[in-house]
């Protein structure tokens, strides 16, 4: 087998009463793109957010490139090497798109208030590579043209590569994709597709939370099903699609036995 | 291509002519009086003001209600220790930059248990801040320590601090003026100069920290202080940060203020002077440099204009009588240019643009 | 320090504090139902003590008995101060319902000078006396002094608390405000039309405001045009305290201000009073950042 | 029978996201109708655009006859529709009657409003049990029920439902379903949304299947129970 960037043991988060993630435990390979996938209010969303940071886990632990994953603050997941994107997409609206890309970079630099005002040439030079950098990110997801305008001014598709590009510039070794084909037309869905395929490629494992089932089953690796906080499958997309526990959580059960 | 040359070119001959306009600017003024040039001084202290605050309530998007206690911490500093009222004489090159610090550091000590909170409470919070300043200043006239009967002045309450000393370089002190090759430079137009370079100076510094590391760090808090922490950004550092240097610049600008007028008495630092400096920032377009000076410039201005305008005297010789005092109908088209911009034009008189120029982005190799 | 003299100061803080609390509702309630400071809700307070002035001193001078002009000019400012109050939402907030949250809060900043200006031009700048109406002669209770208008004003201000706590509690238009206040789109799907529920929050909140505006002015003895200010600073400051779009927090935060500030005399010269507010505010928000009865905010994903 | 309920060409969008890209539907008077799909085809924009919570960006929205295409939410009421909303949207903070009571809002008739409140305990049981307790502190399941009792306060002649299986477990689903059949056979002409595709059309009568903001498939809801390509439209088979 090959080897594993992240691993859920047992993870368990609750909410009052309610528990949210019932001990759901997954390996995520290196360089995969890996698949989260499970009806509204399965606890895909919640599973993200304890992953990033935004809530403590009530049991079960994360191990993310060998090493236990234990962040406190969702500011120290960028550091660590993971990214992610929104669900609805949040980008800063009144920064140019060059300058979006940029505040990805922001942990990977180091320049400081004095630095900023007196521009001495280390952090003239940290500042081109972050430029650089960034142009170059930008690039690759096919929005260098549009770098001085302001990403609210961005087609929907557009903003949805811009966020990922800034999340490819804080240098993760995995990048989390919350819904990225959401809202999108079919032909950018295909470009999507290509991109994570792309992203995939250059060395970076990919986790997609998506419902378009046609871009998860022909982009997933391996995808993991979540039902009511558990997970009820785990494997490949030819298996999931065939998977009857899949199949009932999504279509709704068959309860002839209660009529 | 062509067209962008054109543009730097324009960009140059506009930026020359801006130059030697400021620089004729207070002797046009002087011509009229020297109550001008002081209106000039005090339209280019508006503007490092509004430069300061907007780095904390335009860029970093943190609203800050009493920041002309940043204003005070930094004209008393001044008046405290270069004036008779300890007959205390420290040198400007000692008292600017401790006041701007000393500034600094109340930012800090107000942002560090306030920062985490909601953006209302942060408001209520400086609010309060300021006005306690403003009372402290105040009430500084008469106390005593516990168990000492000895009665202490420090601000001298009320009634203010007066003779202050002014700037003065090696010995030469700005308010005598100058005559250089027969022209007369009256004192305050020598400290139209001074503060002509602070205030460009403070340009130069709020514009390079805009397109810094630090400053899209406070933009990108601004706009989404989630998706910030998703890219690693440390957001109480970074807004204490923002805090620390909109303090900073207020102090600045107080210990100039003190130096030119020679007296400050508390009611310069009310709520009222906060929300006005609050008011050029968002009304001229919060987080554009050039759209807070030109707000600093009208609002600063504003006053004086329709004090010439609507002066009792004019009213009376069209009316035949005074309709409104000139201080009513000042605040009243002050408060309602306030409300009908706000409703019109919610970004603000001249907002960023939406499309940057390329060219602004790569001067940061040069 | 004796017994004697605190529970005195307990007692001025109490009449003090309810007026705080009548304030701080009218801030609380518009908080709770469009999350705006309604920073002009001082000088709403100042026009109901001015305009209850002016009636009250006309309707004497034509040879109303004092006690009725009383009652017909707070029966009057309630009116003007809740048309006005009505306006204001109208004209400076709903258009920005849906701006950037720093676009309604500078229309109220900008409301409050204006409104402040307007009283100057027609009231004036004097500092008026308020017709000693109801008597001020102290009245000794043990060893506690008290005058007849503060018994009043502390049982017309319970009485208030209660009848509004009544309304929002028990009819069927205070369910909607409630309702509203949580959910504007659901209660829209059930029929309720926000606009007039938010009128109507501003009406009341208003009207509360002119009789808290008549107490202080009577209790004081004078009303001027830049009494809102302070007045209304601090019943802002106790509704964020008590924990902001709560009534109970309002009130509860009121009353602890208003005890505060009374019961802080006894230790700190009187010219600290106004930095009390600031400093308690500071501590509370520290350890309770939700306020005192305030429910917590849950960061949004 | 004629429609109650027709919709012509819908087409809704978020700031440039097409969402609902003209979709055309009826609902008859008397049926129970569903709109099935995954989740993100498009469901709940399209019953957001109905209730006039967002304004379409073009299309046609016929009721009884009537062009209600982005008539505001709280007079749709008086029209006699009602919206149970995605997410069940009680009022946490009040108790489960001032809840009832709020879905009768728009009415006059007190006596006969406690009468059909009572209706409703009798329907629902267990909401008579919490009558004064706040809505926040009950389950999804109870919160569902109460959003449904509400929804059947202001007497509607068409009742919407959004999604109300979301998040429960699945005994729960099934009693909200027997709730929703019980006002199914008192006469109330339904919309149902639904990600439960399986439940959804053993209970209607017809059915309508969304992907990606356009009707791929629809029909009888027992031909479209056996129709393989229901579920490609879930799994992308």
């Amino acid at each position: 087998m090959s080897k594993m960037i992240f691993t859920a043991d047992g993870v368990t988060k609750k909410f009052g009463g309610v528990t949210a993630l019932d001990s759901v435990s997954m390996k995520i390979p290196k360089d995969s793109i890996f698949g989260l996938i499970g009806p509204n209010g399965a606890g895909k969303t919640t599973f993200f957010n304890t992953l990033t940071g935004l809530y403590q886990v009530d049991g079960g632990n994360f191990t993310f490139d060998d090493k236990p994953l234990n962040v406190k603050a969702p500011h120290e997941v960028a550091e660590v090497g993971i990214a992610r994107t929104f669900q609805n997409i949040r980008l800063f609206g009144e920064m140019s798109v060059l300058e979006n890309v940029m505040v990805g970079r922001h942990v990977r630099t180091k320049a400081g208030a004095f630095g900023a005002i007196f521009r001495p040439p280390s952090v003239r030079r940290e500042e081109a590579e972050t430029e650089a950098r960034s142009r170059e990110l930008l690039a690759y997801v096919g929005l260098e043209r549009r770098a001085g305008e302001k990403s609210r001014t961005l087609a929907y598709g557009e903003q949805r590569r811009l966020e990922i590009a800034r999340a490819l510039a804080t240098d993760p070794k995995l990048i989390a994709l919350d819904e990225p084909a959401a809202g999108m037309n079919a032909t950018e869905t295909v470009e999507l597709r290509k991109l994570i395929e792309r992203i995939a490629k250059d060395g970076k494992t990919v986790l997609l939370i998506e419902h378009d089932m046609r871009l998860v089953m022909n982009v997933c690796h391996h995808i993991v099903v979540l039902d009511y906080g558990k997970k009820i499958a785990d494997g490949t997309p030819a298996h999931i699609q065939k998977d009857a526990a899949v199949i009932k959580a999504y279509l709704g059960g068959a309860h002839g036995e209660t009529k | 291509m062509n067209t962008l040359l054109q543009n730097k070119r324009n960009q140059i001959i506009a930026i020359i002519a801006l130059g030697i306009f400021l620089l004729i600017l207070p002797f046009l003024a002087g011509m009229i009086g020297q109550a001008w040039v002081r209106i000039l001084n005090i339209t280019l202290l508006y503007v490092m003001l509004a430069l300061g605050l907007n780095v904390v309530v335009g860029v970093a998007g943190l609203l800050d209600l009493g920041y002309v206690a940043f204003y005070a911490v930094g004209a008393y500093t001044w008046s405290l220790l270069a004036s008779q009222h300890f007959n205390l004489h420290y040198p400007f090159w000692v008292l600017l930059p401790l006041g701007a610090f000393l500034a600094a550091l109340a930012g800090l000590m107000l942002g560090a248990p306030v920062l985490k909170l909601r953006g209302d409470y942060l408001a209520i919070v400086t609010l309060g801040f300021g006005e306690i300043i403003r009372i402290l200043m105040n009430n500084l006239d008469k106390f005593s320590l516990p168990g000492s009967d000895t009665v202490y002045n420090l601000t001298n309450g009320p009634r203010g601090i007066t003779g202050i000393d002014g700037l003065s370089f090696f010995g030469f002190k700005l308010r005598q003026g100058l005559e250089i090759f027969g022209l007369p430079i009256t004192g305050l137009q020598l400290y139209y100069f001074v503060f002509l370079t602070i205030t460009i100076f403070s340009v130069w510094m709020v514009y390079n920290l805009q397109h810094s590391r630090l400053g899209r760090a406070w933009q990108a808090l601004r706009e989404d202080e989630i998706a910030a922490k998703a890219m690693g950004i440390n957001v109480r550092n970074v807004k204490l940060a923002a805090f620390a240097f909109g303090a900073l610049t207020g102090g600045l600008a107080g210990g100039l203020f003190a130096a030119m007028q020679g007296f400050v008495s508390p009611e310069s630092f009310g709520l009222l002077e906060s929300v006005m400096i609050l008011a050029m920032v968002v009304l001229g377009g919060m987080g554009h440099i050039p759209g807070v000076i030109l707000g600093a410039v009208l609002l600063a201005a504003m006053p004086e204009v329709i004090r010439y305008v609507a002066d009792e005297r004019v009213q009376e010789s069209v009316f035949g009588h005074v309709l409104i005092a000139p201080e009513v109908l000042r605040n009243l088209i002050f408060s309602l240019a306030m409300i009908l911009i706000m409703l019109y034009m919610p970004r603000g008189l001249w907002p960023s643009p939406d499309r940057k120029a390329e060219a602004l982005n790569s001067g940061a190799g040069k | 320090m004796s017994i004697d003299v605190l529970l005195q100061q307990i007692v001025n803080g109490l009449v003090v504090g309810s007026v705080y609390a009548l304030v701080a509702l009218g801030y609380t309630m518009v908080y709770g139902i469009l999350q705006l400071i309604n920073f002009a809700h001082g000088e709403i307070v100042m026009i109901g003590a001015l305009s209850a002035l002016f009636v009250t001193n006309a309707l004497i001078a034509v040879g109303v008995p004092p006690a009725l002009a009383l009652v017909v000019a707070i029966l009057a400012a309630m009116i003007i101060c809740a048309i006005v109050g009505v306006s204001i939402e109208r004209i400076a907030y709903r258009p920005l319902r849906n701006a950037p949250r720093l676009a309604p809060l500078i229309t109220a900043i900008g409301v409050s000078i204006f409104l402040q200006q307007v009283a100057i031009l027609v009231f004036g700048r004097n500092y008026f006396t308020f017709p000693e109406i109801i008597s001020k002669a102290p009245i000794q209770i043990g060893a506690i002094t008290v005058t007849m208008n503060e018994i009043v004003i502390l049982i017309t201000s319970v009485a208030l608390m209660t009848g509004l706590l009544w309304l929002v509690n028990n009819t069927k238009i205070g369910t909607a405000m409630r309702a509203t206040a949580e959910n504007q789109k659901v209660a829209g799907l059930m029929g309720i039309d926000i606009n007039k529920i938010i009128a109507i929050t501003f009406a009341i909140g208003s009207g509360l405001g002119a009789v808290a505006g008549v107490m202080v002015a009577s209790n004081y003895g004078q009303a001027h045009y830049y009494m809102g200010f302070m007045l209304g600073l601090k019943a802002f400051t106790a509704a964020v305290m008590g924990g902001i779009g709560n009534l109970w927090g309002a009130m509860v935060g009121g009353l602890i201000l208003g005890l505060v500030e009374n019961v802080g005399l006894i230790f700190v010269r009187g010219d600290y009073k106004d930095i009390f507010a600031f400093v308690v505010l500071v501590a509370v928000l520290i350890f309770r950042p939700q306020g005192l009865i305030g429910e917590k905010v849950a960061e949004r994903a | 029978m004629s429609a109650v309920l027709d919709i012509k060409k819908l087409e809704v969008a978020y700031g440039g996201i097409k969402a609902i890209k003209g979709i055309d539907f009826h609902v008859n008077d008397g049926e129970l109708v569903t709109l099935i799909g995954a989740n993100g085809a498009g469901k709940s924009s399209t019953l957001r655009a109905l209730s006039g919570l967002i304004t379409p960006v073009g299309g046609k929205v016929t009721y009884k006859g009537q062009d209600i295409t982005g008539v505001p939410s709280h007079a749709l009421v008086g029209l006699g529709i009602a919206l149970c909303p995605e997410g069940r949207g009680v009022f946490a903070r009040l108790n489960v009657h001032e809840n009832l009571l709020m879905g009768a809002f728009a009415r006059k008739d007190k006596a006969q409003i406690l009468a059909e409140v009572d209706e409703i305990y009798t329907m629902i049981p267990r909401l008579k049990e919490r009558t004064k307790q706040m809505a926040g502190t009950l389950s999804g399941g109870e919160q569902q029920m109460l959003a449904i009792g509400r929804a059947m306060l202001a007497q509607p002649k068409l009742l919407m439902l959004d999604e109300p299986s979301m998040g429960l477990a699945p005994m729960m689903v099934e009693k909200i379903f027997e709730i929703i059949r019980l006002i199914a056979k008192r006469g109330t002409t339904i919309l149902l949304i639904e990600q439960n595709a399986q439940l959804a059309l053993e209970h209607a009568n017809r059915g309508y299947v969304l992907e990606s903001g356009e009707i791929t498939l629809q029909g009888d809801a027992k031909v479209l129970l056996a129709d393989p390509r229901v579920k490609a439209a879930y799994l992308g088979g």
